[in-house]
């Protein structure tokens, strides 16, 4: 553990981590009492995302999640977790991260997003807007043409860039040796002309290091990174599935001996920095954290004809038209 | 407003499939022996086609170890092997891509799309690619390809999951597009699709997935395509849909049936090719059709069967055809959807204002 | 058969913008200063909003230093540099998911599609993202991004590089589909498109680019989408068209008037927005309608226009509105397209069928 | 130049190359009188595609072209020309190769092609048919997520499948350093776990080298290799294409100089295989191959309604219906 973080900063992952899986076990009990729809886990992938944010500067620089970090961007404010659980029960403001959060709401069409966060760096460099671009994508997802015709872009553009590859080892039930022959996720950059480097996915430190070394030469002009974060999803990929199908039980149980919160816990405490006090209190304001996303989303009102907001800045014809049929619809069938 | 000719199937209720009163394209002796779900039929016919014909391949994501994410190939690795059940690299142009290959190559691939949002991904192999092969080579490289994908909304899903593309793959010309509302269409029309010679995309309904049940027969049974179904007879209004909106369309004519309403349901099974007489047939028996469709309305199939009736049927017609569908929005979150999706209510109101009646 | 209600106006002969006698949206007071081809037109476009609007940015392939392979692009690369006009990797789910973020990022992105067939390669990004970025977020990240792509066919291309989409793009939720005609249309719907906070897909017509000339106005012109206008007006049939199909109409339309039939021209201009009102007015004025498209006909957006026309003008037609398309064949290869592309003698059979005359 | 090709097959590469350029020239100036449409020229790259040809077996290895290939692909037999005359012309039996050909027809979407020679090469190895695919495409294909795809895709089917990247250096007028900022195209290979060389493509003894050995490696079940094959397209992109807009006129002509058909005969008539009268032979064969070309394409015959011929197997009633009506409309105006 070198590394230019403070205690506090340290201290202030350790609690990040811990609001990401305690909001992520909320999540899945509420699925399964049935109140909220599919969720998808962050189990051990929390150090990928605590660590990476710690690295960036919310006032200037973007994340684009996949569908697991925004349990983990607290660093980003209380508000993000508000939105992830706004969307996870299906309100339309889930997808509403408002300004001046630099957070794009979860993606579900693999790899597409990874394609924007080469836009928006390019859109930065050409505004002279000092500022990266993050963003996270899995390794199932790096198999996408998106992933490789963004990072041949960002070569090209040399724009202010990082790719996270957050390897979990599985897409849903593929693992990565179906996936890919490469030597590995980060060798892919040399398709790109850009620096590719492998790191403990499950170690916020080793991540925020190799994080700011990719922000520093971002910042600086040099282009983009690619970070291959090595971990292992220690749950389901989904509450709709069931890993046991497919994930050998010795090999999980070796995983999960390298829990992220675990691990790092014990080293805060080898270090005098941790203890059952401040455990304590760290579940517990976890735990509020997670009730007030979910007061907040679950107290956002909603019509059913606002299902017609937002497509365009001002509605066509035809949607007014439409509106209208479903608000006489509704009126005369409620 | 029932008559002599509404003769509506005795079938077990919340069953999908009344299957006799089938004017057209009656369904085949086969002894009925077992009650399925769409989702098993997809299952038991993959795995008999395999068998019958070795050259026939699954492949997909997520389809050989932990059997499908819906459980539609589950055992087929077991029985099959890693060979001709194969979990793909997370690509789907590189999924239809290769098939391509595969085709060219002797054997007969079947690969699934996980949702069928996800084949914008493929759209270029699809669309580009495999619905142009036979053509571009005059017969050289024809492309035998059953591309399967779930579709369809109601269930809760995220993003493109549940998005009904109908409307843009039968503008595609050179794909079949073939959508089953039953159990037992589920395996006539999928063992027909992996034994045709041409490209088919197969929509499997998502909800009717596990939520639409009924007999599926034994044995060889296919379902020619072109040969829509009759659900049920009715002689004031007849509904022509499709997928999962044939269950919603039933429902909602059976409701109708106790205000004496007489509503028939078409369920047309194939888009391309299109039934043309049947849906000729639906006009005349009624003058007033309803389309029930799940799709964002512009351009979507129901427009064209619209102009397929003001072309065919024009003057069998007493009320302009009409349709219920999605909205002009994209396929909205979940606590939007069941106001996106056409539920009985619509329906039923859709019926009602053909009769010029107050829904 | 003509009367005092035809009206067709004065110009140039074999120039595609009879510009006046507009009942909808008449055209600008704006001086005509130049008469220009439709390429020609798009260029300057381009440059003058580019002039207007330092955020606006041109991206494609070789749209910079050679100027596009049209020449539409000619000239912007010395006029504005090169971090606004950008020769892309060829790859056009990265021009469009570029644009994505670009836009995200405060740019305003006229990304080119080199030829509108090459824009499956792109499908989920315009469908999947482009279309749905503004719902999704809820208004948060809007995506005023400007497609633009040639199509259309007659001119003897390889494969893809024909294919008429709209069918298919007018299904998609969430993007603006455009289709200018003449070169006034396509500088003033090309203005609006740019300035338009939402994606819009800019169809130029391929054999339009330099076979259609005409006036100009000069400065800042722009027309508003969702407003048709009326090319020619007629009493006996009205023939519903956009892009280069509306050129064929207008000639198949002079050529009948010689044999005293009254053909009134409508050129959509857009198709989503869609000019309902103008479809209505088309039918009441004559209660026959042709429509004239490129694209297969199967859930093609003439099928779209004739359920539009049954749900809001069934009770004005004297006829079914009748549709004149593309085959259901992949776009063909060079020798057969002349057959495939509805040019002036199939129009024309069209219009007389409708009234049921011998063509 | 040390090899295994005997001199028969050294003269056999010079002829080929002869009647590509040949008939290149002769398409090119049939598209300037006005009497085919759009012809992309294969000036430069002769050697590419003839001394890859020539490492393989035509009677079990597949060749799935770009669009210039087919110009170079005699080895397959004249039968190749022939249909891509007819393609050229716009006949739609010019995309039918007929059987037992293992040649694709051209292919326009570019990179789409890759994929399917990975699933044909996939095909071959589930069939237990001893053979290869090789596959062609452009430097510019090579951004297309489909080219990734696949080279991936290959990588963990270990499927026997050659992927030849013809580096002409330019993709209608974007030159390599804007397609991509990896240190070589070959270097791309690294994000696929397969071995990547890059080669002259503008010497066909060297290009039949690498490709026997990928070739080798194929048969023994060792996989894909990635061949990227350096030249210089030293026409214009197609016969629509004006080259002075954005080629320096200084580095085309530094490349003319290397002209592989100048370089190669010049290397014959050094070891004492070539003169003159041996040039003059093959010139006119050449020209007699093209001119055979032209007559089999131009004699086809054609009819308007055969284009609803091979749609599907079977046509479609609406297909026979709308046949119907054009056969009705033409009879009725012709
Ligand atoms: C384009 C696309 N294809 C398929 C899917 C269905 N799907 C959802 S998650 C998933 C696996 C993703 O794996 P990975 O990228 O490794 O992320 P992880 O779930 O492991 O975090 C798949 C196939 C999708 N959402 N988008
Ligand atoms: C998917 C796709 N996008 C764009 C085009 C238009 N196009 C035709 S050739 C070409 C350049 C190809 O360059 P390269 O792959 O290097 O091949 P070369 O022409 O140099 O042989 C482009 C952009 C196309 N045919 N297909
Ligand atoms: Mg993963
Ligand atoms: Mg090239």
């Amino acid at each position: 553990m070198v590394s230019t973080l403070s205690n506090e900063d340290l201290l202030a992952m350790h609690c990040e981590m811990i609001k990401a899986r305690t909001a992520s076990d909320r999540l899945w009990s509420l699925q399964r009492q049935g109140r909220i729809g599919t969720i998808a886990p962050i189990d051990g992938q929390e150090a990928t995302t605590v660590g990476a944010a710690q690295a960036l500067d919310p006032l200037t620089d973007w994340v684009l999640p996949q569908y697991r970090e925004p349990l983990a961007l607290g660093r980003y404010g209380p508000e993000v977790l508000n939105r992830f659980v706004a969307w996870a029960i299906g309100h339309p403001d889930g997808g509403h991260i408002p300004e001046p959060i630099r957070v794009f709401p979860p993606q579900i069409s693999l790899a597409t997003q990874i394609l924007h966060a080469v836009g928006l760096a390019w859109a930065m460099k050409l505004r002279n807007e000092r500022g990266v671009v993050l963003v996270f994508f899995g390794d199932g997802s790096s198999s996408e043409g998106d992933f490789y015709e963004a990072g041949n872009l960002a070569g090209v553009l040399k724009v202010p860039v990082i790719f996270v590859c957050a390897n979990n080892q599985w897409a849903i039930s593929t693992p990565t040796t179906k996936q890919t022959a490469a030597a590995s996720f980060a060798a892919k950059a040399d398709a790109f002309g850009i620096p590719g480097v492998t790191v403990d996915g499950m170690d916020p430190v080793a991540m925020h290091e190799v994080v700011q070394a990719a922000r520093d030469r971002a910042l600086d002009g040099r282009g983009a990174t690619l970070i291959e974060a090595v971990s292992y999803r220690l749950g389901a990929h989904t509450t709709a599935d069931d890993p046991t199908r497919y994930i050998p039980a010795a090999e999980l149980e070796e995983a999960r001996q390298r829990d992220p919160i675990v691990m790092f816990g014990r080293q805060l405490e080898d270090r005098g920095l941790w203890n059952s006090e401040l455990e304590h209190d760290a579940h517990a304001s976890a735990e509020q954290a997670i009730d007030a996303a979910w007061a907040f989303a679950t107290n956002l009102p909603l019509r059913q004809s606002d299902l017609f907001d937002h497509v365009f800045a001002q509605p066509t014809q035809r949607q007014r038209l439409e509106r209208a049929s479903l608000e006489a619809h509704l009126g005369s069938t409620s | 407003m029932t008559d002599a000719f509404s003769r509506e199937i005795q079938a077990p209720l919340g069953n999908a499939t009344d299957q006799a009163a089938a004017p057209i394209a009656p369904i085949s002796a086969s002894p009925v022996t077992e009650d399925m779900t769409i989702v098993a039929a997809i299952n038991a016919t993959l795995a008999a086609e395999m068998q019958r014909d070795e050259r026939v391949m699954v492949l997909g994501e997520d389809v050989a170890i932990s059997g499908g994410v819906f459980r539609a190939t589950d055992g087929l690795l077991d029985k099959f092997g890693s060979d001709r059940v194969v979990d793909m690299p997370l690509a789907e142009a590189a999924i239809l891509g290769a098939s391509v290959g595969l085709a060219a190559g002797g054997m007969i691939p079947v690969p699934e799309i996980q949702f069928l949002g996800f084949s914008y991904q493929a759209m270029h192999q699809l669309a580009g690619q495999i619905a142009r092969f036979r053509y571009r080579s005059q017969g050289r490289l024809p492309m035998p390809i059953t591309i399967r994908a779930p579709f369809g909304g109601g269930v809760r899903t995220p993003e493109l999951h549940s998005d009904s593309l109908e409307g843009q793959l039968t503008n595609i010309p050179g794909l079949k597009i073939v959508a089953p509302a039953s159990a037992a269409d589920a395996k006539g029309l999928l063992s027909e699709a992996i034994r045709d010679p041409d490209p088919v995309v197969f929509l499997e309904p998502l909800r009717g997935y596990r939520g639409v049940k009924g007999p599926v027969p034994d044995g060889d049974y296919r379902v020619p395509f072109g040969s829509a179904r009759w659900v049920m007879s009715g002689s004031d209004v007849t509904i022509i849909a499709w997928s999962y909106q044939v269950e919603v369309a039933r429902r909602a004519a059976r409701s109708l049936a106790k205000q004496d309403i007489s509503v028939g349901v078409l369920d047309l099974r194939s888009l391309v090719p299109l039934d043309i007489d049947a849906v000729v047939e639906a006009v005349e028996l009624t003058g007033r059709v309803l389309i029930a469709e799940e799709a964002a309305p512009t351009a979507a199939f129901g427009a064209e069967l619209i102009a397929t009736i003001t072309e065919h049927a024009f003057y069998s017609l007493e009320a302009p055809p009409a349709r219920v569908s999605g909205f002009s929005t994209p396929y909205p979150v979940g606590m939007l959807e069941d106001s996106y999706v056409p539920d009985q209510k619509r329906i039923e109101a859709g019926v009602l204002r053909l009769l010029e009646l107050e829904p």
